[in-house]
């Protein structure tokens, strides 16, 4: 199975990690990569004003390119995997902003948005399979309790990203216990982490990140796996020292034995 | 000089809405055209194309039909195929030459009394504005 | 040609203001065929009937036209004057000369001359007239009732005590429905078993009714007065006529895993099983995807057992077929599922229940003896949260666009007898608007927060979060404060939506009767004929028509009854005359009428027909039952050779209207 | 109290959503995780466009704390998706002469090593333009 692989600006530089050990798994789990040529940044925020075409542009282009190759996206960080998401699902539904995408970039094909985005946890889910997964385990998490944290890229909005169900997901749970371990699962896994205020509020940020761990804590989670990497940094930074966090691509590395 | 005729045109209602419709537009005097003439049909699916090209052939200039709304009809889904028939009926009437705005396919409920005298006023403007329509007239029937 | 005779009514000034009604009855006097035209003050009124009446007789008349207003107002009337003069009523034309001409010009010429025009029409149209005659079809003098809840229990008692035979059809293993789950009804309180069970009883002992439990309508065929029902009963693995109901073998059963549906999976049942002590009929029945023996054949407990010998594992699924004159729908409801909407965390937590859920929670035959705990710990709640709106009024995928009716009341109920009996508790109630339009309604939830110190609060929950102590943190909104409360609740109560049975789709193409887009049947009118289905002879009961309480749907279910009745005491059935005909030798056999035909009113039969050499050949015929058709008139347009015809209706009538209009 | 039916219909415009259909249930300012840093709430974002009073929802600093987390618009039962409404009302003041929230030169004693790019170009993408 071959996919577009879609890393992503962040993925080169802040967060190797995700990056590095997603490449590793996808061979050891007999999945190929390739990287479109001179990709660039995918706009990291969808502009929920309809009005923002320029906003969408470069999403399109990675669109278009694989579309052209007829495979489909695949992507890593959660930003990545919704903006491109949803703006698959507006060129495929919105006819004023295909046309507009188009009269804006001269491709050599016409972007339709007939192109599936899918990430990374969808992939290891749909095309790899969990059980698969769970054979292909050689150092298995057992005992280790992991709080899978969703954050609110991946899940909403739910009509359009179609990834889980957005209020009780269960993706990366079912990824814990194929890895070996259990999943713990605590409500705060679907509220937002504060990241996008990072900046500018450190005290908001900190209370929302706080709230997540401490929700994960309480409910006996040893550390929290996620795959967006502002969630990551967020965590980290102002979540206190709770709890450890981790990128899900690790784990898998770790218990596949290619880290 | 020959006096211009004002244009001719046939209202095909179903019994238990549109014509229900025309009625409540009458109960509250509201005006439309006096050149639109309602035949009540018990559903529009009674409506054979035959009597619409009938009545463009004996000199109707438009000719439109009222059912009741999608979902709504007394005979559960006769309004469904009134719907498919017209539509197939377009692409007859633009091999004919008939301009097919000169076809009307309405939904008019019970309670849409406003919404029958606005529908029967625009579909008058319309058809003034398209003229006289002469292309399926019967020449045998003309003195 | 016919005789005919025209008759232009004034209608006060109503036709006269606009129309120059002496000229119209002059102008169409000239037509042809037109013996006699006249006009008249009100031709209506009983001088105006007599007028006609008179004309009829005097010129020999053959056909009526009048003139006058909407056929829909005063046509019967028409017709029954002419009728009474001896003239068959299907030759009277109406020419509506007032809603859609006088009332709507106020040119007298302009209105004149469309007057005359819409009187041509008609007369048009009345020389091509044939007299009808009404046919008349048997009427089966019993009923059957499907849905065995309180509003297929209602109207069957109601049919039943007017003497009439009446069959109730209940998928469930018991008669009662959501009622016999409840444990007190608003806004009296009354205890739901007490008023219910005597009902059950009831429907049981009454010579009148048959109890088809466990069973499912499987097809339905006929029409209004005559229809034929084939009936599922399936199979129970207990013999009917012998268990008695000791209950022994489900004290007996070794799987005692089964989450009891009775008592929404808060307790468990065993395979076999009573689903409760007041069911009706009182008999076992063995679940066959849970059962031992029936999977593996290993087993055999509850046989043993049995005193009265009545387990059958071999029983199979029967079909029993029987003759109705009418048929009532009572197929209920459910509340949707709150897993769909699991910010509530009712998926997350054992804590976040429904509302059906708590009311057999504080049901003395519920889970906990009627003690109002904890599912998760059995510990006592201090803190309860309700939330409104569950789903309801929501334009979402998983949502209802419709207001749910019956919640706001019950969970006042819930609210002011949890205050009742637990003072200690403190209640939440969080809405977006308290709904509560009936007969001491609004006092009643008052009286929750007046006397009762429930805290109603006008807002929504927006999170749910199970705790690791066992809170569960709501996050909700108090708008009118324009604050975020955050409350730690041992217990969430969700008044989630309700929505019609899922059998009810299926059944509702059974019985060609239309449904709305939520799946409620369609009534035949919403004001005047709300418990008719636009289907002849088949009426609605309950919440399968709209939301509604348990009185409103006690009132229409006695509704239905009521309507019912009228149907069987007649013991013919008039039909409408303008029903479709196919004219046998212009018939090709393609059924295309056949499958448009929204009523099955179409069938096809195989008829000898003489040829050119005399010889005799079969062909395949389309033949119309006119006690089924309705005359919408589907079928005559797509039938290729033009054989099928609407009586009333027929082709030239309307391309003679055509002709009249365009002349 | 300034009423400007301009702006209503170019908050209307960018987001495509009729504020009419909110049934004003609060469930949007029920879930909102920013709730206490907002002076004006999910909700009343709806009724003040609705009411054509956007210039006092975008003199406010409630624009810069919305998480962009979507709770709102996932959870709101009448499809009506606050959180669009925030951010076109945003976009209008961005979109005045001087209206950018973010400079540049604000950046640099706002980064640390392990801040990914993802916060920057989002900052700007949401904070000015």
């Amino acid at each position: 199975m071959i996919f577009s692989y879609y890393p992503g600006c962040t993925l080169r530089t802040r967060a190797k990690d995700l990056d590095v050990y997603a490449r590793k798994c996808a061979l050891a789990l007999g999945v190929e990569l390739v990287e479109p040529k001179d990709w660039q940044c995918c706009g990291v925020v969808y502009p929920l004003a309809g009005d923002e075409i320029a906003h969408r542009l470069s999403a399109v282009r990675v669109l278009q390119d694989a579309q052209s190759r007829s495979v489909s996206v695949l992507t890593v960080c959660s930003a990545c995997h919704n903006v491109l998401k949803q703006c698959a699902y507006d060129l495929k539904n919105d006819a004023d902003f295909r046309n507009k995408a188009n009269a804006y970039s001269e491709f050599d094909i016409p972007v339709t948005g007939e192109v599936d985005v899918v990430h990374y946890l969808e992939m290891l889910r749909d095309t790899v399979g969990f059980d698969t997964i769970k054979q292909k385990v050689v150092n298995p998490l057992t005992g280790k309790k992991i709080g899978a944290y969703y954050g609110c890229l991946l899940l909403r909005p739910g009509k359009k990203m179609g990834f889980d169900d957005p209020e009780n997901p269960a993706i990366i749970e079912e990824f814990i216990k194929a890895l070996g371990a259990e999943p713990v699962i605590y409500p705060y896994r679907n509220e937002c982490c504060g990241g996008y205020v990072t900046l500018e509020n450190k005290p908001l940020a900190q209370k929302k990140s706080q709230t997540v761990l401490e929700s994960a804590k309480e409910m006996g989670a040893e550390c929290v796996i996620t795959a967006c990497p502002l969630c990551l940094y967020n965590l980290k930074k102002n979540g206190g020292d709770t709890l450890p966090v981790y990128y899900f691509t690790e784990l898998l590395a770790e218990a596949l034995g290619v880290k | 000089m020959q006096i211009e005729k004002k244009p001719l045109i046939v209202a095909f209602c179903c019994n238990w809405c549109s014509y229900a419709g025309a009625d409540l537009a009458g109960t509250n005097r509201l005006n439309y055209p006096a050149n639109v003439k309602i035949i009540r049909v018990p559903c529009s699916c009674r409506v054979n194309p035959l009597f619409i090209l009938k009545a463009f052939q004996r000199g109707a200039d438009g000719v439109i039909i009222c059912g009741c709304h999608p979902g709504d009809c007394h005979y559960t889904t006769g309004n469904y195929y009134a719907r498919r028939r017209i539509t197939l009926l377009f692409s007859m009437l633009s091999y004919l030459g008939i301009e097919k705005n000169r076809v009307r396919l309405e939904w008019v409920s019970a309670a849409e009394g406003a919404k029958f005298a606005a529908t029967m006023q625009s579909f008058a403007e319309e058809i003034a504005e398209l003229g006289e329509c002469k292309r399926l007239e019967d020449l045998r029937c003309k003195k | 040609m016919q005789r005919i005779g025209v008759f232009v009514c004034h209608c006060g000034t109503n036709i006269a203001g606009t129309v120059d009604v002496k000229t119209v009855a002059e102008m169409l006097g000239k037509e042809p065929g037109v013996v006699f035209s006249t006009d008249y003050q009100y031709m209506c009124s009983e001088a105006g009937q007599t007028l006609i009446q008179d004309a009829i007789k005097e010129h020999n008349l053959g056909g009526v036209v009048i003139c006058s207003c909407s056929p829909r107002m005063h046509e019967q009337t028409f017709r029954k004057a002419c009728a009474k003069a001896g003239l068959n009523p299907y030759m009277v034309e109406v020419a509506n000369i007032r809603e859609q001409c006088s009332w709507i010009h106020k040119d007298v010429a302009e209105g004149t001359e469309k007057a005359v025009i819409l009187g041509r029409a008609a007369i048009a149209k009345v020389h091509l007239n044939a007299p009808l005659t009404a046919g008349e079809s048997p009427v089966v003098k019993r009923a059957l009732v499907i849905g065995g809840g309180i509003a297929g229990m209602q109207t069957a008692l109601d049919i039943a005590d007017a003497g009439f035979e009446v069959d109730i059809v209940e998928k469930n293993a018991t008669i009662g429905g959501k009622m016999a789950q409840i444990d007190k009804t608003f806004p009296t309180l009354d205890c739901s078993a007490c008023i219910l069970t005597p009902k059950m009883v009831d429907c049981a002992q009454h010579e009148k009714i048959n109890i088809y439990a466990y069973s499912e309508v499987e097809d339905v065929k006929g029409f209004v007065g005559n229809f034929s029902v084939a009936i599922r009963k399936k199979a129970r693995y207990v013999d009917e006529t012998k268990c008695t109901g000791c209950g022994i073998c489900t004290e007996k059963c070794p799987v005692k895993n089964i989450p009891n549906e009775f008592n929404m999976g808060m307790d468990n049942r065993r395979s076999i099983y009573i689903p409760f002590a007041q069911a009706v009929p009182k008999i076992a029945t063995i679940d066959p995807n849970t059962c031992n023996k029936l999977k593996t054949g290993k087993c055999g407990v509850c046989s043993k057992v049995c005193g009265a010998g009545a387990i059958d594992y071999t029983q199979k699924d029967e079909i029993i077929r029987r003759e109705y004159g009418a048929i009532v729908v009572a197929t209920g409801f459910n509340m949707i599922d709150m897993t769909k909407f699991d910010e509530f965390g009712y998926a997350q937590s054992k804590d976040v229940i429904t509302s059906l859920e708590f009311e057999r929670l504080t049901n003395a035959a519920g889970p906990t003896g009627g003690t109002l705990l904890r599912p998760s710990d059995g510990k006592h709640p201090h803190t309860i949260v309700f939330v409104q709106c569950c789903g309801s009024r929501s334009t979402t995928e998983n949502g209802k666009p419709y207001c749910s009716k019956i919640c706001c009341m019950y969970t006042a109920k819930h609210a002011m007898l949890t205050r009742e009996k637990y003072p200690d508790t403190d209640v939440y109630v969080f809405y977006i608007d308290v709904r509560t339009p009936g007969k001491n309604f609004d006092e009643f939830y008052r009286r929750a927060v007046e006397q009762y110190g429930v805290h109603y609060v006008k807002g929504m929950v927006g999170k749910v979060a199970p705790r690791a102590d066992g809170t569960l943190h709501v996050q909700a909104s108090d708008l009118l404060a324009g604050e975020q409360l955050h409350i730690d609740a041992d217990l969430v109560v969700l008044a989630g939506a309700i929505e019609p049975d899922k059998s009810a789709r299926g059944l509702a193409t059974k019985l060609t009767a239309s449904m709305d887009t939520n799946d409620f049947f369609t009534e035949a009118h919403p004001k005047l004929r709300p418990v008719e289905s636009p289907t002849a002879g088949v009426f609605l009961s309950g919440v399968c028509q709209g939301p509604k309480d348990i009185p409103e749907t006690v009132a229409q279910a006695g509704a239905a009854a009521s309507k019912v009745i009228g149907l069987l005491v007649k013991d013919k059935l008039t039909c409408n005359p303008c029903v479709a005909q196919s004219d046998e030798l212009l018939c090709n056999g393609c059924s295309g009428c056949e499958h448009v035909c929204p009523y099955g009113a179409i069938t096809y039969e195989t008829k000898e027909f003489m040829q050119f050499d005399r010889s005799m050949k079969p062909r395949r015929v389309a033949s119309v039952n006119p006690a089924v058709c309705q005359g919408c008139g589907a079928c005559t347009v797509t039938c290729p050779s033009g054989a099928m015809d609407l009586k009333g209706f027929s082709n030239r009538q309307i391309m003679a209207e055509v002709d009249a209009i365009c002349k | 109290m300034k009423i400007d039916m301009n702006k209503r219909d170019s908050v209307i415009r960018m987001t495509g959503i009729n504020p009419r259909t909110c049934m004003k249930c609060g469930k949007c300012s029920a879930t909102c995780p920013s709730f206490d840093e907002m002076e004006y709430h999910p909700h009343q974002f709806i009724s003040l466009v609705e009411a054509g009073r956007v210039d006092e929802l975008m003199a406010s600093e409630s624009l810069y704390n919305c998480l962009a987390c979507m709770a709102c618009l996932e959870r709101c039962p009448r499809g009506v998706e606050p959180a669009k409404f925030v951010e076109a009302v945003r976009n209008l003041k961005l979109r005045e002469h001087g209206g950018n929230h973010l400079a540049p030169e604000a950046i640099p004693e706002m980064l640390d090593a392990d801040l990914p790019q993802q916060a920057i170009v989002s900052a700007f993408r949401k904070y000015s333009k």
